[in-house]
């Protein structure tokens, strides 16, 4: 049987590397510090002091304003990850993330602005609008898998072009903008006050609120890890994901699957710009975040598919996202940060990598040791 | 080169399967339908460029760098080895091969500095999956980031000092000499300017490709072949393409499959590296932050198009180059044109589909998909820019809908492979 | 001279009132930054002119990075202010909802936005350009060395700025023929923003144009607009540049086919700011950088134009008095 | 390597092909072999023999280089050697066919063949000209048929077993070892495989051969080690034991055999399949007009050298892939159900291949537990999980069937295949069904397991589960049928009644050769 016959490769990226005790904390530390070093010596050749720099970056970074920030961002960057982590968890890629939460944005931002409902209401509108046009924009992905055999990864690319394009177009005068007087800038009718997703004071010691919004992402989280690991879909899902032939001989309804899981996906996707639009802009412009479905894919990727994983990522990411604003000022180059963050995505993964092993070679020699004890007494294939 | 594509069902239900061999009449033939095909709409719709040497040529830089990005791919997925980091690899091989150019003055250093910027990330990559066995993807997304950290870094150190770069691109760089066949030129623009039926067309295509091609891209091309008879035609390319179906069978013959990926998945960021190059030094010369554009993807995206094979990523790379050359320099008329191209080819399929297949619900839908792009043809007058600009990607798309899909991947690809590990 | 009055936060969430001695020039650029050979550029040029003329002590330049929110914008400016930065430039549109938000929590701090009228405010000074009026003139020039009575415009990204450059320039080349051809074509849609910065498809483009019998081509495409020369160099077309006069700036190689370009007098606008900074007279609200204080205009450099000057200073005067209404948005 | 330099010296020296001496490999949790030795001597076929995962194939590895002894001396010819890599192994002639089969099936016959050693031009490109005279060459010489340039996925289990023989022949192999070469085979095809065995040894060659089926070993073998969680416990000559002696060697239990006692079989019609057919894409069919009925308490037998449309008759039945024809299920007609309705209304199913459609891999036993039966008690309450109902009834199959496991927290791919086959079994009874879809439940598992599940066959069987059994093993078929019915190309071509049909008649019979029963 071929090796791929225990699914795709898309299957390894939770799970195969079972952790427990210390380790499971300590290698992705250790990781993070060896990330640290390699940053260090970066800037070290390129003649930048970097303690000094990391001691400008954590001072900065724990400044109350910027941990706000550090919050909002990561509010969005969790939704980004976990639209993405449902796809690896039955094997899809779903690399149009992207595509699907600027277009469910935009056309919810629309809507928010030309409808005037009891403020609750309204966002409740809203947020549905997103859902369903980002869940409607992968479901495309989905259908031309499962009817035409499409590559769902080439598909949600080329989709991610298009979607680009159909915004655009959305995005004139004669559609869904209307001109901001003495602008350059273009962008939908704003959202009522009414309609303005509430900030929360979370952190003590700045006015910068935090999205309200964090509260449903926390919700998204917690229904993510009930639905995948509590629910007869979840199995399914994570069954599919595993071994899809196993799945189909089980009575799983693959293409189906395939179908909701984009969907679903897509939906959760939906939510990425909420914090935004409902929380600071009000409406969709010109300088609408982009690229958060790819900051979502290595955030996803950083937490294993893990609800508590990707929390965990998304708020480092975003905190060398913003603590890196200083180093504008101080005249080093952020970029310092983005080799950073592949750094710490790379080294993790390996560190997780080299303790299974680690684990492997002790319970050799554990074996090793047992046997040496006692070679009289046989023992069974399985320890 | 004729590349033999074995068409399969991949799922384990298919009976034994239909060869066809994808042979050189065929190629001339298709080529030449659909050339008759252009032709015919061109004196329908006027769309003059659709078939224009101008255009052809432009295609085919736009292809270049997708098709050696592709070639990338193709080199590591064949050795099981998935490569998303195929964008990072090109972007570094932006960066490398204009800074290779600059401080050296010579294009062709540059081109071979920006292999070795791709080569570099291949090599993390390499170590990352093969020695390490991390998961193929993660590994690439983090490849990425890593490489437009990198390059983003050293702009603001290296370019922003030098005069006439910045923050975020690099000095004018040095160009690589382009070439033509002698003689040919002027008569062909002469018959092409003429208008005449499938003549003038033919001439179009004739002095795309054989008029002022820089070398770069007569290199890349030759890469393509080459890449088939390696990896198809020699005893490595058969050891590195089993190690992408089976390592445990190439590693119990004998065959070292960690150094088979290796070479294949550093391969792989030099052809990257080459694209990159190929982007900062002849289609832009000049380096600029972002110029990748996401070519990488598309590279993927035109590797799994062409079913893992050198001839079908090369049609790949063409199809994204041509209707991207059409819709950059005509917009709205050609693709419009290029909506009756869409109706002509569904309806064809649609009466195959009848006659041939006796599908006829298949036919029927196909029928009303074909009148439906007819209508929208026959109604408006031109596209809208909005739209004209993702034509390369939608009829990729469509492409792929349309064709059945037999895509069949390197059994292997993407597993993590360890020595010994075979139960 | 300058006032003095340090920039005290709005709120609690910095330390230490940060001390400032004369003017200490803040600038935010727009994605490209210092050296992007355009638009950023100009700016960046006024700014060593005030640096040299005006002796500014310290000026702090920071970059905007792609698709990034406008809370790293307003956080770039905040730094700025915080660290007693006065006053403070923000170049393009983009900035436009951050300066008017960061404005009103620094009172003491001036702020200048440029290409936005819309962030107003009491410590705003709006400097907008009539990019339209000088796309004008140039379509004039274009029609009437436009042998083929067929001329191209390429922009980088199809953004309503942008558009005000077409939309000038299409009037200014029918006011002269009506009947003239005018192609015209967007690099990248929005949000997509590399179109300003990807010299191939620039050349592409104008390539397509050309062999579409185009003989003039004038781009606001920023950096992309490298291509656009080349091509015309290749397809021995004329080409018109934007922002800087680009006859000068441009790379050696395709200079001679530029024969004339769009002045955005960015950097007149930044030196005007700061010297009115220095001598506290900044006054708040929009100024109008259009012909009439030849805040836009067409450059001479390399004689091309000289034949059709007097045809261009007419359309020019006509313009000021008001007698060509020059459209700011496509019909 | 200390322990084994001091160990025993061997006597024989001259005519000793291989010799193995105090081999000890550790795998996690497992001693494979401890402190083997093996002497097997040249022209000699010589047989091991043992339980699942008593080591066979582990020290075969060893000796084929692709594993590395973590103690003991290996000798070819006398002289001791320590292979990095099957290359070394290769070069001093040996050749391994393997337990599962070692072919890239996108890739050509030929190209599986000459992988790794490939005749060349100018030496880069591979001269293809020279490889097939070569195999045809091999071919003809042993009579092994091979046609070079097919894809490996066309070929059925017999061709690709040859496939693997002329691989090792190609490479010029003196020292051949066959890791359970007959396991997928057919009587004929093994009487075949016999043959070339024969004319190889008759040429010098020296046989390894691991086989589960002892008769086999016993027809061929000329001397068997017997192996026992991973050591060496007997040397015998097989010309002084019989099986059954072998069997309780091997387990230290009976040989089990696969009679059903007792008639069971009632006249309440349990599956009834009429006119089946099921066509490839392009058309053919490949199971044609099937009809069969199995009564409560019936065991059904299907009998066919693999690829005559067995599996697909059996996906067709679970809904696992489009056909025509009806099928009835107590009365009920099933025919257009998925596949879930199907398990969920009783049609148990063991599938043939346990690692693609039978498991989860990389997930617990207790959430293997829950695969194929997602909606039915304990596992699941309406939409959500029941863990700890699910993982209780693990615990009880665990115990029950005799599941050989640390945990129902280990992975499934931790277990031994024999023990993964009983907890399918465990599954699949569970939640007892009308109907039980089986194909080749015994197939790679030693005899003990074996026995286990034969027994819980008739169990199910006398409380009158309807049991669709296929295999390769005709000792089963034979044994444990109340009916059975032979499969050629799709078609049902004869009805043979268990009671007085031999496995070879049957062998015939499937090979179409055969005369109705
Ligand atoms: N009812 C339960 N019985 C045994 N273990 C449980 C139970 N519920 C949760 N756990 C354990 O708690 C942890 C979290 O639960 P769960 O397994 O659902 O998440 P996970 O597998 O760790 O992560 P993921 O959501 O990616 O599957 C796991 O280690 C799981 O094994
Ligand atoms: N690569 C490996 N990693 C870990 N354990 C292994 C590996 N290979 C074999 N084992 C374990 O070593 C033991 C012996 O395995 P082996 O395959 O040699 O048994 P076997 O005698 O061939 O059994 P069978 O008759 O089923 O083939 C088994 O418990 C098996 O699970
Ligand atoms: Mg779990
Ligand atoms: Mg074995």
């Amino acid at each position: 049987m071929s090796p791929s016959s225990t699914g795709g490769f898309l299957d390894r990226v939770l799970g195969r590397v079972k952790l427990g005790g210390w380790l499971a904390l300590a290698a992705p530390v250790l990781a993070i510090l060896f990330a640290a070093a390699i940053t260090a010596i970066v800037l070290l050749i390129t003649g930048n002091e970097p303690f000094a720099t990391f001691g400008l970056m954590v001072e900065y970074g724990f400044r109350p304003r910027t941990l706000a920030l550090t919050l909002n961002f990561a509010t969005t960057y969790y939704l980004a990850a976990l639209a993405v982590a449902i796809g690896f968890r039955m094997n899809l890629f779903n690399i149009g993330v992207d595509g699907q939460y600027r277009l469910a944005a935009l056309i919810a931002a629309a809507v928010g602005g030309a409808l005037v409902l009891p403020g609750p209401l309204q966002i409740a509108v809203v947020i549905l609008v997103a859902v369903v046009v980002g869940g409607l924009w992968a479901g495309i992905v989905g259908l031309l898998k499962v009817t035409r055999g499409v590559s769902e990864v080439i598909s949600s690319i080329m989709l991610n072009a298009v979607a680009t394009g159909v915004g655009a177009w959305l995005l004139t005068p004669e559609l869904l903008a209307v001109p901001v007087a003495g602008s350059n800038n273009i962008g939908t009718k704003p959202i009522p006050e009414a309609a303005h997703f509430p900030g929360i004071a979370l952190v003590p010691g700045t006015q910068t609120k935090v999205f309200g919004f964090i509260v449903i992402a926390a919700l998204m989280g917690i229904a993510y890890h009930v639905l995948l690991n509590r629910t007869v879909f979840g199995f399914n899902l994570r069954a599919t994901g595993r071994s899809e032939s196993a799945a189909v001989a089980s009575g799983v309804n693959v293409k189906k699957m395939v179908l909701v899981t984009m969907l679903l996906s897509g939906a959760v996707a939906g939510l990425i710009g909420m914090p935004q639009l409902l929380g600071a802009s009000y409406s969709y412009s010109l300088d609408f975040p982009t690229g958060l479905g790819f900051t979502g894919i290595a955030i996803a990727l950083l937490g294993r598919n893990h609800p508590v994983g990707i929390a965990v990522g998304a708020l480092l990411w975003s905190f060398l996202d913003n603590s890196a604003n200083i180093l504008d000022l101080e005249g080093i180059p952020t970029e310092i940060v983005i080799i950073m963050q592949g750094t710490i995505v790379l080294s993790v993964i390996v560190a997780y990598e080299l303790v299974h092993r680690y684990r492997i070679g002790a319970e050799q020699r554990r074996v090793g040791r047992e046997l040496a004890q006692n070679t009289a007494k046989p023992e069974g294939a399985a320890v | 080169m004729a590349t033999e594509l074995t068409a399969r069902k991949s799922a384990p239900d298919a009976a034994p399967p239909k060869k066809f061999k994808i042979t050189w009449p065929i190629v001339l033939l298709g080529v030449a339908g659909l050339l008759t095909l252009l032709s015919i709409v061109r004196l329908i719709t006027g769309a003059g460029d659709i078939t224009s040497g101008g255009t052809v040529s432009a295609a085919l830089s736009l292809a270049v760098p997708i098709g050696l990005a592709g070639l990338g791919g193709l080199w590591s997925e064949r050795a099981g080895v998935v490569n998303i980091g195929l964008e990072g690899m090109l972007i570094l091989g932006t960066w490398f091969g204009a800074w290779g150019a600059i401080v050296t003055g010579n294009p062709w250093v540059g081109v071979a500095v920006g292999a070795l910027g791709g080569l570099i990330g291949a090599l993390l990559h390499a170590i990352a999956t093969v020695t390490f066995g991390v998961d193929h993807i993660i590994s690439g997304v983090a490849i990425n980031i890593v490489a437009l950290g990198i390059v983003q870094y050293l702009s603001k150190l290296v370019f922003s000092g030098m005069r006439g770069g910045g923050e975020t691109q690099s000095p004018r760089l040095p160009s690589i000499e382009r070439i033509s066949v002698p003689g040919i030129g002027e008569p062909l623009r002469q018959l092409e300017a003429n208008g005449w039926f499938l003549v003038s067309d033919l001439a179009g295509l004739l002095r795309g490709l054989t008029q002022n091609v820089s070398l770069f891209t007569i290199v890349a091309i030759l890469l393509i072949p080459l890449s088939f008879f390696v990896l198809w035609r020699t005893a490595f390319g058969l050891r590195l393409r089993s190690c992408g179906e089976r390592p445990v069978a190439a590693e119990s013959l004998g065959v070292n499959v960690y150094t088979h990926k290796y070479i294949a998945v550093l391969a792989s960021g030099v052809f990257a590296g080459l694209g990159g190059a190929f982007l900062s030094i002849v289609a832009a010369g000049i380096y600029r932050e972002g110029q990748t554009g996401g070519r990488g993807f598309i590279g993927l995206a035109a590797m799994i198009f062409g079913n893992w094979r050198p001839g079908g990523l090369a049609a790949g790379s063409a199809l994204f180059g041509y209707t991207d050359a059409l819709q950059l320099r005509q917009g709205g008329p050609s693709v419009h044109a290029l909506l009756l191209v869409v109706a002509l080819i569904l309806a064809a399929v649609a009466v195959y589909q009848l006659v041939r297949q006796r599908r006829t619900r298949a036919a029927v839908i196909t029928a009303l998909v074909a009148i439906a792009v007819f209508a929208v043809f026959a109604v408006t007058d031109t596209v809208p820019e909005q739209f004209t600009s993702f034509t390369p990607h939608l009829t990729t798309l469509l492409v792929l809908a349309l064709a059945s899909q037999r895509l069949r991947p390197p059994a292997a690809d993407g597993v993590p492979y360890r020595k010994g590990q075979a139960k | 001279g300058g006032d003095n009055s340090s920039a005290k936060p709005a709120e609690g969430g910095s330390e230490k009132p940060a001390e400032s001695t004369g003017a200490k020039v803040g600038l935010a650029y727009d994605i490209g930054g210092r050296g992007d050979q355009s638009f950023n550029d100009s700016a960046a040029a006024g700014l060593d002119k005030a640096k040299a003329e005006l002796k500014l002590p310290e000026a702090k330049e920071m970059t905007a990075s792609p698709g990034e929110t406008e809370a790293k914008k307003e956080e770039r400016l905040r730094l700025l202010a915080d660290q007693g930065f006065n006053p403070i430039l923000a170049v393009g549109f983009a900035y436009s909802g951050s300066v008017k938000k960061v404005a009103a929590e620094f009172p003491d701090v001036k702020f200048a936005i440029i290409d936005d009228a819309a962030a107003t405010g009491p410590n705003i000074s709006n400097l907008v350009f009539a990019e339209h009026e000088g796309s004008f003139l140039v379509g004039v020039a274009a029609a009437l060395k436009s042998k083929k009575k067929n001329i191209g415009f390429v922009g980088g990204v199809q953004v309503p700025l942008i558009e005000k450059f077409e939309a000038g320039f299409t009037a200014g080349a029918k006011a002269v023929n009506k009947d003239i051809k005018v192609q015209s074509k967007y690099l990248t849609q929005p949000p997509e923003f590399s179109g300003f910065n990807d010299p191939a498809k620039g050349k592409t483009v104008a390539e397509g144009m050309i062999d579409a019998g185009a003989d003039v081509v004038y781009h606001a495409a920023g950096g992309s607009g490298g291509g656009v020369f080349e091509a015309a160099k290749a397809g021995d077309a004329q080409a018109i540049g934007v922002d800087a006069d680009q006859a000068l700036t441009a790379d050696a190689g395709v200079k001679d086919v530029i024969m004339t370009s769009m002045l955005k007098k960015l950097d007149v606008a930044v030196f005007d700011f700061l010297k009115s900074y220095a001598g506290g007279t900044v006054k708040a609200g929009e100024t109008v950088y259009d012909l009439k204080v030849s805040g836009v205009d067409y450059s001479v450099t390399g004689g091309k134009v000289d034949d059709i000057k007097d045809k261009l200073e007419e359309y020019k005067k006509k313009i000021i008095s008001g007698e060509i209404k020059v459209p700011s948005t496509n019909p | 390597m200390r322990e084994a330099a001091i160990s025993t010296p061997t006597t024989v020296v001259a005519e000793t092909a291989v010799e193995l001496e105090g081999i000890t490999k550790r795998f996690p949790g497992v001693v494979a072999n401890r402190d083997i030795r093996l002497v097997v001597q040249r022209g000699h076929v010589h047989a091991i023999v043992g339980e699942n995962g008593a080591g066979k194939s582990t020290l075969m590895k060893i000796l084929y280089g692709m594993q590395r002894p973590d103690e003991g001396v290996i000798k070819i010819n006398g002289t001791p050697v320590a292979f990095r890599s099957p290359e070394g192994a290769i070069e001093a002639g040996i050749g391994m066919v393997h337990q599962h089969f070692m072919l890239a099936d996108n890739l050509t016959v030929l190209e599986n063949v000459i992988l790794g050693s490939e005749p060349r031009k100018a030496g880069v490109a591979i001269d293809f000209a020279a490889a097939r005279k070569k195999i045809k060459e091999i071919s003809d010489a042993y009579g092994l048929g091979v046609r070079p340039d097919v894809l490996v996925e066309e070929l059925g289990v017999g061709a690709r077993q040859r496939v693997e023989i002329l691989k090792v022949l190609f490479r010029g192999a003196r020292i051949l070892i066959l890791d359970e070469p007959t396991a997928v085979l057919v009587p004929q095809e093994v009487e075949e495989l016999f043959e070339n065995l024969r004319v190889l040894v008759g040429q010098g060659l020296t046989i390894i051969f691991i086989s589960h089926k002892l008769d086999e070993v016993l027809s061929v073998a000329d001397a068997i080690t017997v192996i026992r969680r991973g050591q060496t416990v007997a040397s015998v000559d097989p010309a002084e034991v019989t099986a059954r002696q072998l069997a309780e060697l091997m387990v230290g239990s009976e040989l089990p055999s696969p009679q059903t006692r007792g008639e069971t079989v009632t006249d309440v019609a349990a599956l009834t399949v009429r006119d089946l057919t099921v066509r490839t894409p392009d058309g053919r069919p490949v199971v044609d007009g099937v009809g069969f009925t199995i009564h409560k308490g019936e065991v059904l037998g299907i009998a066919g050298v693999e690829g005559n449309g067995q599996a697909e008759l059996v996906e067709a039945i679970m809904g696992m892939r489009p056909a025509e024809g009806t099928i009835t299920l107590a009365e009920v007609d099933i025919s257009s159900w998925s596949t879930l309705r199907r398990r969920e209304n009783g049609v148990g199913y063991i599938p043939e291949d346990r690692h693609r459609h039978g498991l989860l891999l990389e997930a617990p036993l207790w959430e293997n537990r829950i695969l194929g039966h997602q909606t039915q008690k304990p596992n699941v309450k309406g939409p959500w999980i029941n863990r700890a109902g699910a993982r209780k009834d693990t615990e009880r199959i665990v115990a029950e069937y005799d599941v050989r496991t640390p945990g129902i927290d280990v992975d499934a791919a931790a277990l031994s295949g024999g023990n993964q086959q009983k907890l399918i079994i465990g599954r699949e009874m569970s939640g007892d069904p009308i109907v039980l879809i089986a194909s080749h439940p015994t197939r790679g598992v030693d005899v003990g397991a074996q026995a286990a599940i034969w027994d819980h066959l008739r169990a199910a069987r006398a409380e009158g589960l309807a049991v669709l059994l296929i295999s390769a093993d005709l000792d089963e078929l034979i044994g444990l049928s109340d009916t059975l019915k032979v499969i050629l190309r799709g078609r049902i071509v004869a009805d043979v009644d268990p009671c007085d049909v031999t496995p070879e008649r049957l062998g015939s019979a499937m090979t179409g050769a055969g005369e109705r029963a």
